[in-house]
C-alpha cells in the first residue's frame, strides 16, 4: 500500500523552520537561504512533474514554458497594468491550465520520444514568443521593476520572509500531492503507468487522467513562475529555456523518479550543486556536473531515494 | 544512528569549511562577470582585466595601505545565478562595492538588490536603462553606475557617419540575444532624429549557420546601408554571406561588438571596408599623440598582452574603467559604502579606456558620444574612417 | 520589386534552405542509426558535429595537415570518441528507460562540451573552404561552392548507408537488431557489438557534417545543442528510424526556416519550423515517413 | 426479438454475424451465439481458433470488420474499452495484466474506480468524504479477497505472488468492478491441478452470485466440469455449440481437436 509516513514530513517541516535561523547564525552559510528560496520554487515544479513523469509516466521537456507563463503573466500584468500580484498569480495559473489542456489533448496521443519532441518544441516556441514580443515582455533583456509581494501591509521583502512564504506553499503542494497519490485518483495514475491495457478494463479514462495531471503540473509550474518573478523582481526569457526543462528532468532523475521525496531531495541537491558547490570548479564545472550525473545514473538507478533500499539490500547479502 | 549523524556532521563541516573565507583587514570588492556561458566573450576579458588591476594595485602597496581582496563570481549569463551571487556578495561576503555584471539584462536583474541593500554597483553593460529609472523620470538609481557606453552612443556615432555620407534608407539586422535586441531598440528609436528610415529589420539566432535568407530579403529592398548588431560567429558569417550575394557595394556597419581583430581574420577578407564605432582602447596606435586617452590605452594594451598573451577586447576596457573608478573612490572614501557611492558620483575628468568620465547625480554613465570613433577595416586592420 | 528578382530571391531561399536542411538531415541520420539499434535518442549527436568541425580546424589550420588527409583523421578521432561514449555512458546504465538514457546522453554531451571548451576555448574557428569561396551565380542566386560539398556529402552518406544496410552482412545484422534485438541475439548476432557499431557510424556521420559545415558557419564549442535539437526535430518530423524520413524532415526544417525568414518575420523562423513539426505530429503521431506499426513494437 | 427475450431465458450477451479480418486473413467468420444470464459459457478451440480475438471484440479492445455485439439488447460494438467496462463487462487477460507495483488489496480496490468519486481536487485536499470512501472501499475489497482466498496476502505486492494467485487476483479485480458479465481469458493457463481446482471453484462461486461468466480455456477437463454451455471455434468459425455432453459427442469437435488440424486450411 502506498502510504507516506508522517514522521519524515514533520522532520522536514522542522528542518525547514530552523534552517534560516541556523544560516543567519553562521555567516558562511548566509547565502544558503536565498539558495533555498530558489530550490523551493523549483520544488513546486518538480512535485508536479514527478506526478506527471514518475507516476503517470508521461515525459515533458517543456515545463520551463509553464514556469515562464506564470512568471510573465505576473510580470506583465503587474508592470504594465498595475494589477495586484496575488490576482496575477491566480491569473497565471488559469492561463497555464488552459494552455496545458489545449496542448495536452493532442500531445498525449504521442508516445515516447515523439512526446518528448512535441513538448520540447512547445517549450521552444513559447520561449521564442517571450523573446520576440518585446513590447510586452521586454524582449531578451527582460522585464524589470516587477513589484514584490505584500499581504495586507506585510511585505515579503527580505530573503527570509520570502523563504518562509515559498516553503509553506511547497509543503502545501507536497501534502496535496501525497493526498492525491494515496487516493483513488493516485491509484488510477499508478495503474495507467503500469498497464494501460488493464487500466482500460477497469473503466479508467486514461486520456482524462493524463491531461488532468498535465494541467495540474502546469498550474504548479505557473505558481512557481509567479513566485520567481516577485522574488527576483526581474525576468528574462533565457531563464525559461530548454536548458531549464532539462535541469528539471535531471532533478527528478537524480532524486528518484517514482518518489515525491525524490523530487524534493533531487531538486534541492541539484540547485545547490549547480548554483553553489560546483562553482568551485569554474571552467571544469560542466564536466564535473556531467560526470556526477553519469555516476548517479550508473550507481543509483533508482535515484537518491533508492539509496536506503539499496544499502539495506546489500546488507542482507 | 549516532555514527551516521557524526558522519553527516563531518561531511557538512567539510562542505562549509571550504566556504568560510579568511578574515583579513582588506578592502573587499565583489565582481560578477559572465566568465563562461554564452556571454563569455564579455566576462572573460573583464575578469582577467579586473584581476590584473588588483594585482597591480596590491603590488604597489594597495589603497591607503590596505590590500584589495577581489571576489569574482561567474554568473554564466544566467539571471537566477546572478541574483543569487549578488545576494551572496552583499549578505555573506559583505563587500564594499561590486563591479559587473557583463550583460545588460543581468544588470537590470540585480538593481533591486543593490538599491535595497545600499551597496554601490558599477555595471559593465551597455543598456541606458541601467542608469535610467523610467518610473522616476529617467533619473539614475542612486546606487547604480555603469562604465560601458550606452548603445545609443554607438548608434549616434554610426548615424552621424551616415548623415555625413548622405545615407537615409537603411536595413538593420541583428541576433536575437539581448545584445542584438538592445542595438535594434536604439537603432529604431534614434533613426528619426537623423532623418533615417529603416526599411528592413531582420533577426537570426546567435547559433545560426547562415544568414543568406535575411540578406537576400534586404537586398530586394535596396537599402543604402546595412547595420548589423551581433557578436560571436554570426557577425563574421553575415559578412561572408553578404559578399557571396554580391552586396559588398552597400556600405556595411557593424556594432562596437566587432572590436576584436580576430573577427577581421575570421572573415577571411570579407570584412574589408566594413565600418564600426570603436572606443579608444581598441585602437591606441591610431590615436593622435595629443589624445588624452593615448597613454592609458597603450599601457593597458601592453600590460594585458604581457600577462595573458592574447589581444585585448574592448569589453575588458569596461572592467578597467569600473575598477579604477572604484579604486579612486576607495582612496578618498575609505571602507564606507555611502561615502564610496558619493565619491563615484563626484568622479570628474577620469581618463579611462572608453572615454573621459564625468559623473554627476543626474548622469551615472558620464560619457558623451565622442567616446566612439568611426573605424573602417582597411587591409586587414583598423583605420580611422573619413 | 520585379518578378525576376522575386524568382531569384525564391531560388536563393531554396538553395539556402536545402543546404541548412542537409546539415540537419545528416544529424538526423546520426540519430536514426543509434535509435534503430538501441532505441536511444543520443542528444550528444550535436557534440559529434561540433567535434568534427573543431578537430578538423586543429588538424588543418594548426598542424597544417592537407584537407584530404585531415578529413579521414578527423572522422576516425570523432568515431573513437563515439565509441568511448558508448563504453562510458551508455553500457553501464543498468536500468535503461527513455528518461535515464536521455539524461545519460545529456551528461555525455556536457562532458564533451566542457572538454571542448577547455581545449579550444570559447572562440569561433574558421576552416578553409574545400573549393574556394567564389560564389556561383545561377539565375540571380548566389551559391557558395561549399554548399555543393554539404549537399554532396549528404548524398554520399545516404548512398553509402543504403549499400551498407542492404548489401553487407554487418549492415544486415544491424537491420535485424533494429527490427528485433531479442531475435537477432538468438540467431547469433552480438547485439552489444552492433550497438557499438551504431555509435561509431553515427559519430562518423556527425563528424562529416561538422567538417563540411564549418567553412560556411565557423565552429565553436557551444554549437552542439542547437544542432542536436534541430536534428532531433528533423528525425521526428520525418519519422524516427526512417532514413528517407530524416532527409525529408531535415530539408523541410531547413526550407521552412529559410522561407520563413525570407517571407515572414525572421525573428520567428525557428518557431515556424517547430510549429510545422507539432502540426505534423498531431496529424501523424509517427512522423511523415514513420511506420505506425513499428512504433507499437518499440519500447520507447 | 423482444418477444423472444421475455419467454426464453434472458440473453445477456448476443454475438451476431461477427467477422474480423486482419489484412486478408480472417480471424473470425460469421460467428453467432447467445450467452444466457447467470450461466458459465465457455468458448473453446485449438490454438489460433480466434478465441482471444472474440474476447477483444466483446470487450472493446478490437473493432470487428462486420457484425454486432449486443449487451443486454444494446449494441456495444465501436465503444471504447472503458465504455464497455462501464456498462458492466469486465475481463481478465491471458497474459495476466496486474498492477504489479501495487499491493494485492490496491489491485482489488481499483476495481471500484468507476463507481467512486475521484476528482483530483477532492483527493488532493483530502476531503472527508474521500476518506470515508476509502475506508468503505477497503472493507469491500477485503470481502472480495476473502471470497477469492487471498486475504492473507492483502498487503503483499502483486508481483510477489505466484502465477496461480495472480490469475485468481485478476479475477477478483474483475469482480470488484461489479460486472454483470465477466470474460475470463484462460484462467487456468499455467496452473497446476490444485490451483486449477481452486479456479474452477471460484468460477462456479461467481456464477452462483448471479454474475454471468464467459470463459476461454484450453483445459478441456475443467471446461467440461464447470460450463453450462460451450461454443467451439475452429479457424475462426463456430463448428459446434451445446451442453458439455453434446460437445463431447460432436464429431466435428473431435476431428478439430484430434484430426490433422493443419490440413484443411492451407489446402
Amino acid at each position: 500500500m502506498l502510504r507516506f509516513s508522517k514522521i519524515p514530513i514533520v522532520v522536514l517541516a522542522g528542518f525547514l523552520l530552523i534552517f534560516p535561523l541556523v544560516c543567519t547564525g553562521i555567516s558562511a552559510l548566509h547565502g544558503y537561504i536565498s539558495l533555498m528560496v530558489f530550490a523551493g520554487i523549483y520544488c513546486l515544479i518538480t512535485i508536479g512533474l514527478s506526478l506527471l513523469m514518475g507516476y503517470a509516466g508521461q515525459i515533458s521537456l517543456g515545463h520551463a514554458a509553464f514556469f515562464g507563463i506564470g512568471a510573465y503573466v505576473s510580470g506583465i500584468a503587474t508592470v504594465r497594468f498595475g494589477v495586484n500580484p496575488w490576482f496575477c498569480m491566480a491569473g497565471g495559473m488559469l492561463v497555464a491550465a488552459m494552455v496545458a489542456a489545449l496542448i495536452g489533448a493532442p500531445s498525449f496521443r504521442l508516445k515516447g520520444h515523439y512526446l518528448a519532441m512535441a513538448t520540447l518544441a512547445f517549450g521552444l516556441i513559447v520561449n521564442i514568443v517571450f523573446r520576440e514580443e518585446s513590447a510586452w515582455t521586454g524582449g531578451p533583456d527582460g522585464l524589470s521593476r516587477i513589484p514584490g509581494l505584500r499581504l495586507s501591509g506585510f511585505m515579503f521583502n527580505s530573503t527570509i520572509r520570502f523563504y518562509y512564504l515559498v516553503w509553506v506553499i511547497v509543503l502545501a503542494a507536497f501534502l496535496f500531492a501525497i493526498n492525491v497519490l494515496q487516493s483513488p485518483a493516485g491509484r488510477a495514475l499508478r495503474a495507467l503507468h503500469t498497464s494501460e491495457t488493464a487500466a482500460k478494463s477497469m473503466g479508467i479514462d486514461i486520456a482524462r487522467y493524463k491531461i488532468m495531471i498535465f494541467v495540474f503540473s502546469a498550474v504548479l509550474a505557473s505558481l512557481a513562475g509567479s513566485l520567481y518573478a516577485h522574488f527576483m523582481r526581474f525576468i528574462n526569457p533565457s531563464t525559461f529555456n530548454l536548458l531549464f526543462s532539462i535541469k528539471l528532468l535531471i532533478m527528478i532523475t537524480l532524486g528518484g523518479m517514482q518518489s515525491l521525496w525524490g523530487a524534493i531531495v533531487g531538486t534541492v541537491l541539484v540547485t545547490f550543486l549547480s548554483m553553489e558547490w560546483l562553482q568551485f570548479f569554474q571552467e571544469y564545472e560542466s564536466i564535473v556536473f556531467g560526470g556526477i550525473l553519469l555516476l548517479a545514473l550508473i550507481f543509483l538507478p533508482e535515484g537518491l531515494t533508492g539509496l536506503p533500499n539499496m544499502l539495506a539490500g546489500r546488507g542482507k547479502k | 544512528m549516532s555514527k551516521k549523524m557524526s558522519l553527516a556532521m563531518a561531511a557538512m563541516l567539510m562542505i562549509f569549511g571550504t566556504l568560510a573565507s579568511p578574515c583579513l583587514a582588506t578592502y573587499k570588492i565583489g565582481a560578477l562577470f559572465s566568465v563562461t556561458g554564452p556571454y563569455s566573450f564579455l566576462g572573460d576579458p573583464e575578469k582577467k582585466t579586473a584581476e590584473m588591476i588588483v594585482d597591480q594595485v596590491n603590488q604597489a602597496g594597495g589603497i591607503n595601505g590596505q590590500k584589495i581582496e577581489l571576489i569574482v563570481y561567474d554568473d554564466e549569463g544566467d539571471a537566477t545565478k546572478c541574483n543569487l551571487l549578488a545576494r551572496k556578495l552583499i549578505q555573506q561576503d559583505k563587500v564594499l562595492a561590486v563591479i559587473g555584471p557583463s550583460v545588460s539584462g543581468l544588470s537590470l536583474a540585480i538593481i533591486p538588490i543593490f538599491e535595497q541593500s545600499e551597496t554601490p554597483l558599477i555595471s559593465c553593460a551597455a543598456s541606458y536603462k541601467i542608469v535610467s529609472d523610467d518610473q522616476n523620470g529617467g533619473k539614475p538609481y542612486p546606487w547604480i553606475f555603469k562604465t560601458a557606453q550606452s548603445d545609443s552612443l554607438a548608434v549616434e556615432a554610426i548615424y552621424t557617419h551616415m548623415q555625413k555620407h548622405g545615407i537615409k534608407k537603411i536595413a538593420i539586422m541583428g541576433d536575437s540575444s539581448g545584445y542584438g535586441a538592445s542595438g535594434r531598440e536604439e537603432l529604431t528609436r534614434i533613426a528619426p532624429k537623423f532623418g533615417i528610415t529603416i526599411v528592413a529589420d531582420e533577426k537570426y539566432d546567435p547559433k545560426d549557420t547562415d544568414m543568406t535568407a535575411q540578406l537576400t530579403k534586404i537586398k530586394g529592398l535596396n537599402p543604402q546601408a546595412i547595420v548589423n548588431w551581433s557578436v560571436g560567429p554570426t557577425q563574421v558569417t553575415v559578412m561572408r554571406n553578404r559578399r557571396d550575394l554580391g552586396m559588398d557595394k552597400i556600405p556595411f556597419y557593424q556594432s562596437h561588438g566587432f572590436g576584436n581583430k580576430k573577427n577581421i581574420e575570421l572573415a577571411a577578407g570579407a570584412a574589408e571596408g566594413v565600418y564600426c564605432p570603436l572606443g579608444a582602447c581598441n585602437i591606441p596606435d591610431l590615436l593622435p599623440a595629443s589624445n588624452l586617452q593615448k597613454a592609458v590605452t597603450t599601457q593597458y594594451e601592453k600590460d594585458y598582452a604581457a600577462k595573458y598573451k592574447e589581444p585585448l577586447s574592448s569589453f575588458g576596457g569596461h572592467s578597467w574603467d569600473a575598477m579604477h573608478i572604484l579604486i579612486n573612490a576607495l582612496k578618498t572614501a575609505g571602507p564606507d559604502k555611502a561615502k564610496i557611492r558619493a565619491a563615484i558620483e563626484n568622479t570628474k575628468g577620469f581618463v579611462g579606456q572608453h572615454g573621459i568620465f564625468n559623473f554627476s547625480p543626474s548622469d551615472h554613465n558620464g560619457l558623451t558620444k565622442d567616446a566612439f570613433m568611426m573605424v573602417k577595416v582597411h587591409n586587414g586592420n583598423w583605420a580611422l574612417a573619413d | 520589386m520585379n518578378m525576376a528578382s522575386l524568382a531569384g530571391q525564391l531560388l536563393q531561399y531554396i538553395v539556402t534552405g536545402v543546404t541548412i536542411g542537409s546539415i540537419y538531415a545528416m544529424v538526423a541520420i546520426g540519430f536514426n542509426i543509434i535509435y534503430n539499434v538501441t532505441e536511444i535518442i543520443n542528444l550528444a549527436q550535436g557534440e559529434f558535429v561540433m567535434l568534427g568541425g573543431l578537430v578538423m580546424v586543429s588538424l588543418h589550420m594548426l598542424w597544417k595537415l592537407p584537407l584530404i588527409a585531415a578529413f579521414p583523421v578527423t572522422v576516425v578521432i570523432v568515431t573513437g570518441i563515439g565509441l568511448l561514449m558508448n563504453y562510458a555512458a551508455i553500457r553501464p546504465i543498468r536500468r535503461p528507460t527513455v528518461l535515464t538514457l536521455i539524461i545519460a546522453t545529456i551528461a555525455a554531451s556536457m562532458i564533451i562540451k566542457g572538454a571542448a571548451m577547455l581545449i579550444w576555448g570559447t572562440d569561433s574557428f574558421d576552416l578553409t573552404a574545400f573549393s574556394g569561396r567564389t560564389p556561383i551565380l545561377i539565375a540571380g542566386a548566389a551559391i557558395q561552392p561549399q554548399y555543393f560539398w554539404v549537399i554532396g556529402f549528404l548524398v554520399v552518406i545516404v548512398a553509402g548507408l543504403t549499400f551498407f544496410f542492404d548489401k553487407t552482412i554487418i549492415g544486415k545484422a544491424m537491420s535485424a537488431c533494429s527490427e528485433n534485438a531479442a531475435a537477432a541475439q538468438l540467431v547469433g548476432i552480438d547485439v552489444r557489438w552492433m550497438v557499438l557499431l551504431s555509435f561509431a557510424l553515427s559519430a562518423a556521420i556527425g563528424a562529416i557534417a561538422g567538417i563540411t559545415m564549418t567553412p560556411i558557419a565557423l565552429m565553436d564549442y557551444d554549437r552542439g545543442a542547437m544542432l542536436a535539437i534541430k536534428g532531433f526535430g528533423a528525425a521526428v518530423l520525418g519519422g524516427l528510424g526512417s532514413f528517407p524520413g530524416a532527409i525529408v524532415g531535415g530539408l523541410m526544417m531547413g526550407l521552412i526556416e529559410s522561407l520563413g525568414a525570407g517571407f515572414l518575420w525572421s525573428g520567428y523562423k525557428d518557431a515556424y519550423a517547430l510549429a510545422a513539426l507539432l502540426i505534423v505530429l498531431f496529424i501523424r503521431p509517427s512522423g511523415i515517413m514513420g511506420n505506425r506499426d513499428v512504433i507499437r513494437f518499440k519500447r520507447f | 426479438m423482444t418477444a423472444a427475450s421475455t419467454t426464453a431465458p434472458h440473453a445477456v450477451l448476443r454475438v451476431e454475424d461477427l467477422v474480423v479480418s486482419f489484412g486478408g486473413l480472417a480471424a473470425l467468420m460469421n460467428v453467432n451465439f447467445d450467452v444466457t444470464q447467470g450461466t458459465i459459457h465457455a468458448v473453446i478451440g485449438p490454438n489460433g481458433a480466434g478465441k482471444t480475438t472474440l474476447f477483444n471484440v466483446i470487450t472493446g479492445y478490437l473493432n470487428p470488420t462486420e457484425g454486432t455485439v449486443f449487451f443486454e439488447e444494446h449494441p456495444i460494438t465501436g465503444l471504447k474499452e472503458r465504455q464497455v467496462a462501464a456498462l458492466g463487462i469486465s475481463r481478465t487477460f491471458q497474459t495476466v495484466e496486474l498492477f504489479d507495483n501495487m499491493t494485492v488489496l490496491e489491485n482489488v480496490m481499483i476495481g471500484w474506480h468507476r463507481h467512486i468519486r475521484s476528482s483530483l481536487w477532492a483527493c488532493g485536499l483530502g476531503l472527508p468524504f474521500i476518506r470515508r470512501q476509502e475506508a468503505e472501499l477497503r472493507r469491500k475489497a477485503m470481502d472480495i479477497l476473502d471470497f477469492i482466498g487471498l486475504a492473507d496476502q492483502a498487503e503483499d505486492r502483486a508481483d510477489s505472488l505466484p502465477l496461480g494467485a495472480r490469475r485468481i487476483l485478476e479475477i477478483g479485480r474483475a469482480l470488484a468492478t461489479q460486472p454483470r458479465l465477466v470474460c475470463l481469458d484462460e484462467p487456468a493457463a499455467g496452473l497446476n491441478e490444485t490451483e486449477t481446482e481452486t479456479a474452477a471453484h471460484l468460477i462456479r462461486a461467481i456464477r452462483d452470485r448471479g454474475v454471468t461468466v464467459l470463459l476461454v480455456e484450453h483445459d478441456i477437463r475443467m471446461i467440461m466440469g464447470i460450463s453450462d454451455r460451450i461454443v467451439v471455434l475452429n479457424y475462426g468459425e463456430k463448428i459446434a455449440e451445446g451442453t458439455p455432453a453434446q460437445i463431447q459427442a460432436d464429431t466435428a469437435v473431435i476431428e478439430a481437436y484430434l484430426g490433422d488440424s493443419g490440413a484443411g486450411v492451407y489446402a
